[in-house]
């Protein structure tokens, strides 16, 4: 199915997820090697958001089994998956309402000063220089992030997942609420994490930008795996008839 | 045949009715009868389902230390109904088939104003009164009124702070008392407490200011209180010697249920109540415990020595 | 709220309780009732469970029960009211005080006059209703937390009492007014019947009903045994309990005191029960309001959504500070019927009426299985919370347990109560 | 600047909010006539929420005036709105979690009995109809809302809008959370709504959505209006330089 | 959290208050203390604002203040504990029976022995600490509601602690252990005035720190003399707090008894002062540990993280579990030494202290800014609510204001106060 050599960055292996009787995530096994953009697609409900949300720890799985670098991973909580280097872009943003950017960025990973105490001006500059990057625009460093717009919002949220050396990147939706520009920046971001030899899920509902940003697309329906495919071999067109159909496109069937 | 005595306390959170309850079941036990007991924790709603509830485990007699001396109404009520005899401990039950079994409260409030008074025959005083919602409080109040009224009108003494002390804590009366002593300067002659716990709380204000010693009322005889007593910081503890009322509780409620009429009790007399109310009742003693009589409690059985006297030095009898 | 399944029609094996479609929440709780029960039945030599003590244990519970009806729509609505126990007092003060002076003297009424009791009641649940609706306006239109509007409440209301008393008992109150009071206002064996009847054929039409209409609207129905065996639940249900409060008999004294007091002499062997108790009825009245407005109406509607999302209830044009008035008024007029109930059963009004009762109240209304995050409860269950509670105090108390250790008891049991709740949502994935 | 005759059905005119300081719409004109669609652009935080919520209820403006059907309208709050038939899909939705889809549907607007009861079985079957037309894969009637998938949600948002008669629909970002079938059931939507005469404001951030279902699009930067174009006078860049630059292209400038 | 304001550097114009950067919410809280200071004053002929009265005040107020610093923390978390004045009933006993009973018969201690008073707080405080992680497990480990866990908490440790001590007052306590009380432990006038210059050497030093790291990151810093305004009025603060303490002289009767005790003669005209109170310092140690951890610590920004959006601080790595557990320990912890201040206060341990403390304690963090639904609270707003209802209650106290009417206006005073904080936070957009 696919031509990548080597041990995949993570391999999702066989994992089942049900709420009170509802298989949300069926058997599905999906990978990703280093310097790869993994897309998910698939209508809503899928099970798009379950799947990613075991590997990074905010849901545990009923049955199967993640593997990192080859070896076995047990993930049972955000903190877990913290250690495998696995940073998330929850479709909620998961930010604390009540605290501003910097302390939201760095929340979990205070930096400290010798004494063991918070250093809130070392974050606040850390802070500016990566907003510097991702959004220049962004000037609001004090303000608790309820004050944010739905987009600022999101810049942060991306902030935190890359500014910590992770080597596994999720992203659920992270353009949904972006502007244009924005979303480009999003865009730029990826190829540039990429060439630094991050693994990346990407949930997206925009076919044409998982075509333009993934290696390969992962399509699911109902919870269950329809299949993987490299988007190079397949059209938008079968894209869009897997994620409504629920079937691999003729041409790539055997 | 079998007794069953049931027991309606109003609550345990004074000190003294555990000692209450030991006495009742003494009593009991010698007359062969059963003790079955609850408690209202100080609401008069609950105090009603316990009878019931006494009543349906099938008691031949009640005691009922009454919350509310006029709302137990009904639970009296529902005794005739099964024509179970019920004893009023303590407090009145406004009743007149109730059997009045007390130390009379505004007795007790007399006797604390009393000792006071003798100790400091004039001079400025400050009243710290019982829980605003417990009628006791009033009662005792007004016993109190009754002693000092005659001074007060020749001027002799002079009430320079007054103030309820919400659901008896020490705590509160401590600061009461702070307060008190703030907006008068100092300028207090005595203290007319209340209880023992109360009375607690207003020595330690007094202690601060270094005006430990000043006559200071208060009833129970509670361990701390008698103490202080001791002490000297404590000028009277009135002692309803609450074995003696059980005790006597115990028996009368079990000659009731034998049928003995209630003219028929030993020691019984007719009374009316100030509400109008002619019932069988019978007193007993309060006895104001003061520096004079402390070994009439070492004696009882009341209090040890050694408790009694911790940390005192040259007391009075007997810690010396 | 709606009680569709969302199974297909004709789905073909289903496990005998499914197909009852009774909700176990429900079957939990009378199953924790009955244990308790038991228990307690065993331990007192069988004393427990006598129609006697049934009897009691329903008085004592009315009170309490019909407020935590109140606190349900409260809690669901993501408030709390910690008042309620020193709004009772403020009431029943205001109750007592119309009854015994102010009447007497604005009016020149006489004591014993015949509208004094309706008049006392019309004035305190006034008064309720009228307090209940001030703390819900600041906490709807000022949004201030209820929990701090309460807070206050609970301080200031009762001593507003302990002053419009000040300081004392009231009473003895009206011969009438006392018939709400319990044992002193029964519907006697005969009237009790009727009731039971009446009562069991308005279950089994609204029974009827329901399924009427969802077959109409071509939605899927339980199977037909099915619907007998819960009507046959329903009917047992209401005439046992009518059967049980029937067979406490008046004791012989007081039948003989009152055939004297007619001036005749009591035929032998005459028996009479006490049957229903008026202050049981009224119970059951507000109950069922409460449940009619609960789940059949739009102010319940609107209750549950504000709980489930107040935004979005506000966002759907729903008035959201005219409900909270609404909601903490209905508590205020439910405190004061409270006030009614457990003043006449004392005969007076005391000061300490209603102490604690805003812990009693809220326990049995969570017990029942409200949730405090908002958006879930329901009457019955509150109802229920309160018998159970009420159960294991008067059962410790028969036992002989010390008020101290019952307390910890009922400590224990309402975390433990809530603890299985929360286990039990989690399994069915509500 | 545009060629619409007669009455505009909203007139939105001079319109400022501001929060503690913060001019987040700054005196902003933009009006919708009958059968029309016009797109709000900008980028995060422009203050296209805000200026929509005010048309809503859901704030109020410190100063402008709103004119419906030419004549000034007072909106103090989402039932004033509802009054002049304005509808909203909200960017949160507003879905009352614990509620079934139908009790959500006809929330604040029951259907009821003779009796003044609610008529949960009538309201059932209502939304069965609707959601059958809006998205056939919907079957989740009982459960609370709670339990469905973003998209899912979304449909019910959407369902609600269009079921009573709505004038005047504001939709902000309502595709945000949804799949490419799902887009597709909107778009077509709109556009039979469009030949019903309603009037739709349509917030989006997706520029191509916008050039295809909008007849007009006002853009909006830091509050300040940018400019309104008819969309089929301009190019996707055009609408894309507005949005960055924050000004009107050159060849309409006049 | 961060005390940087947004604005870019060198805004030309900015109001004198605006360049203090004082919070104006302190300010606020400040002023709504010296209004109710200075209409005491007046009311008692100036006896409220002697040096003796705000002794008494700084006292009275401790027990309560200390809670509610532990309270801030269970209510940002979005939590509320109900059973602090059990858990503190609890924890009275406990060292009232280590010291008086248990550890004589365990360890053959003799009564007075040096240690005593020491082990007796070690074991309270441990069992405190112990109370306070087991409720915040049922929290946060089994999910219960914070409201359920501790109202049964309430219920179960004020019956715990009379069994503990069969329901007997425990007393008098160890002379070092009442050392803690509050007047029975002052540093008197010089070791008071170190403490002063102490603090304000430090005081002083932290606000250079913070400019300076303020600088060397390039952040906007207030003009200097705005500093030096700042730096003024705290060191005036702390050196005239400790001047009014110190001027309170011991009144010459226990002077003259510490004299005659010691077998002296006092000289003609000889004074003294308390000075700065032990339990007052205690809550200042207590004060300035919290803030620390609230602002300077994980567990501090981690505690108002969960506050604002618990999911979030999940997700970000948080164990919020754990984090709960400790809350509730601390809080444990806390009721435990307020109980050391309380019992050496009265010198004894009584059955009923602590009761309705915790309506106190959730009421001063609340006067004090601290929001119900979570995220934003602080450690000098409590201790300031504590002492604006201690002020009130002991100022009626003063007047001669009735009990009753004390918890009206106590009542209204909460409400009102969270009135104004609301509208406060409305205005500035908070
Ligand atoms: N916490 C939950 N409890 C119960 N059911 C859930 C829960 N979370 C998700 N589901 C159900 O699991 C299924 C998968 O949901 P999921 O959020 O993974 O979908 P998705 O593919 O991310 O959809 P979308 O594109 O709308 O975000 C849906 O049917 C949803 O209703
Ligand atoms: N309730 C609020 N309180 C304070 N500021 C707010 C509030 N709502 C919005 N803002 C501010 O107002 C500005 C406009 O926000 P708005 O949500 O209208 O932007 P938007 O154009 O809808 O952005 P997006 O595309 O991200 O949804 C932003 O700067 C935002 O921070
Ligand atoms: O003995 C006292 C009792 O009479 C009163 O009612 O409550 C307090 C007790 O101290
Ligand atoms: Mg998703
Ligand atoms: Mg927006």
């Amino acid at each position: 199915m696919t031509t990548q050599t080597g041990t995949p960055l993570v391999e999702m292996d066989d994992i089942s997820v049900s709420f009170g009787g509802i298989h949300a995530v069926d058997h599905v096994s999906v990978d990703l090697y280093p310097g790869e953009v993994v897309g998910l697609l698939g209508h809503n409900g899928a099970g798009k958001s379950t799947l990613i949300k075991v590997l990074s720890g905010a849901y545990q799985m009923d049955s199967g089994e993640i593997r990192i670098n080859g070896k076995k991973a047990t993930i049972h909580n955000p903190r877990d998956a913290r250690k495998y280097n696995v940073e998330t872009i929850y479709q909620t943003l998961a930010l604390a309402d009540n605290l501003d950017a910097s302390a939201n960025l760095f929340l979990g990973r205070e930096l400290v000063t010798p004494f063991g105490m918070v250093d809130d001006a070392r974050m606040e500059a850390e802070t500016r220089k990566i907003m510097h990057r991702l959004n220049p625009n962004f000037q609001k460093f004090s303000a608790p992030v309820s004050a944010l717009s739905g987009g600022q919002r999101q810049s942060v949220a991306i902030a935190r997942a890359v500014y910590f050396n992770a080597k596994i990147l999720i992203m659920d939706e992270p353009t949904a609420a972006l502007g244009p520009q924005e979303t480009q920046m999003v865009a730029e971001l990826i190829q540039e994490l990429k060439k630094d030899g991050l693994g990346i899920f990407l949930i997206d509902h925009d076919v044409r930008a998982v075509k333009e940003l993934c290696d390969r697309a992962a399509v699911m329906k109902n919870g269950k795996l329809v299949g993987v495919v490299k988007v190079d071999e397949v059209s938008e067109d079968d894209l869009l008839a897997m994620i409504i159909l629920g079937k691999r496109p003729e041409h790539l069937a055997a | 045949q079998d007794l069953t005595v049931g027991v309606s306390w109003s609550n345990f959170q004074e000190e003294r009715w555990k000692t209450d309850e030991a006495a009742i079941q003494a009593a009991l036990e010698e007359a062969g009868a059963e003790y079955i007991s609850a408690d209202a924790q100080s609401s008069s709603s609950k105090q009603i389902s316990d009878v019931e509830s006494l009543i349906a485990q099938g008691v031949d007699a009640l005691i009922i230390l009454a919350q509310d001396s006029q709302a137990i109404g009904p639970a009296v009520e529902a005794a005739a109904r099964e024509g179970i005899p019920v004893v009023g401990y303590d407090r009145l039950i406004e009743d007149e088939r109730a059997f009045y079994l007390t130390f009379d409260n505004v007795e007790v409030g007399r006797m604390q104003a009393r000792a006071v008074l003798e100790a400091a025959p004039e001079g400025n005083y400050v009243m710290i009164k019982g829980s605003p919602t417990d009628p006791n409080a009033d009662f005792l109040r007004g016993g109190q009124q009754e002693v000092l009224q005659e001074a007060i009108d020749a001027g002799d003494i002079t009430i320079v702070g007054e103030a309820y002390t919400d659901g008896w804590l020490p705590a509160n009366a401590q600061r009461n008392m702070e307060q008190i002593l703030t907006q008068n300067d100092n300028d207090v002659d005595a203290v007319v407490a209340s209880n023992d716990g109360t009375a607690g709380g207003a020595v330690a204000a007094l202690t601060a200011q270094g005006m430990d010693g000043i006559p200071v009322s208060g009833q129970d005889g509670d361990h701390a209180a008698l103490n202080r007593v001791a002490q000297g910081t404590q000028t009277v503890s009135v002692w309803k010697d609450a074995r003696e009322l059980g005790r006597r509780a115990g028996e009368i409620a079990v000659e009731l249920a034998d049928g003995t009429e209630m003219s028929a009790i030993e020691g019984a007399e007719q009374w009316t109540s100030p509400g109008g109310t002619t019932l069988w009742a019978q007193f007993l003693d309060p006895m104001p415990i003061t520096a004079d009589n402390l070994d009439a409690v070492v004696d009882a059985g009341w209090i040890t020595q050694e408790a009694l006297c911790q940390g005192v030095e040259n007391g009075p009898s007997p810690c010396n | 709220m709606t009680d569709t399944t969302g199974a297909p029609a004709g789905v073909p094996k289903r496990g005998f309780l499914k197909s009852l479609e009774i909700d176990t929440r429900l079957l939990g709780m009378i199953g924790a009732f009955v244990v308790v029960a038991v228990v307690f039945n065993l331990l007192t030599d069988g004393r427990f469970l006598t129609p006697r003590n049934v009897f009691n244990l329903t008085i004592q519970t009315v009170s309490v029960a019909i407020m935590a009806t109140g606190m349900v729509f409260i809690i669901v609505t993501r408030h709390i009211d910690l008042s309620v126990g020193s709004l009772l007092a403020t009431c029943s003060a205001v109750m007592a005080m119309l009854q015994t002076r102010w009447l007497l003297d604005w009016f020149g009424l006489d004591l014993g006059a015949a509208s004094l009791p309706w008049l006392a009641i019309l004035g305190g649940l006034l008064v309720g209703a009228a307090i209940g609706a001030f703390q819900g306006w600041l906490v709807g239109y000022l949004t201030i937390p209820a929990f701090i509007v309460t807070l206050g409440g609970l301080l200031i209301w009762r001593n507003v009492a302990w002053h419009l008393t000040n300081g004392q008992t009231i009473g003895p109150l009206d011969e009438t007014f006392q018939l709400f009071g319990g044992i002193q206002g029964t519907l006697g064996t005969f009237w009790s019947w009727i009731v039971g009847l009446v009562a069991t054929v308005a279950a089994l039409a609204a029974l009827w009903n329901a399924r009427r209409t969802k077959v109409a609207h071509g939605f899927a129905v339980k199977p037909l045994w099915a619907e007998y065996v819960v009507a046959g639940i329903v009917a047992a249900g209401i005439l046992g309990f009518i059967w049980v409060l029937t067979s406490y008999e008046i004791p012989s004294r007081v039948l003989s005191r009152q055939f004297e007091a007619r001036g005749e002499t009591m035929p032998e062997g005459f028996t009479a029960s006490y049957g229903l108790p008026i202050s049981v009825l009224l119970l059951i009245a507000v109950a069922i309001v409460m449940t009619v407005i609960a789940q059949r109406t739009r102010l319940g509607r609107y209750i549950f959504a504000t709980g489930g999302n107040p935004d979005a209830a506000e966002l759907s044009g729903i008035n959201t500070r005219m409900l909270t008035v609404k909601v903490f008024a209905l508590m205020g007029f439910l405190a004061a019927l409270s006030a009614v109930v457990a003043s006449a059963r004392l005969s007076f009004h005391s000061n300490d009426i209603g102490t604690l009762d805003e812990l009693r109240v809220i326990a049995a209304a969570v017990i029942g299985g409200t949730a405090l995050s908002g958006g879930i409860g329901t009457i019955y269950g509150a109802i229920l919370g309160a018998l159970i509670m009420q159960s294991l105090q008067s059962g410790m108390a028969m036992v002989g347990v010390d008020a101290p250790y019952q307390n910890i008891v009922v400590g224990a049991v309402l975390v433990l109560a809530v603890f299985v709740d929360i286990l039990y949502r989690r399994r069915t994935g509500d």
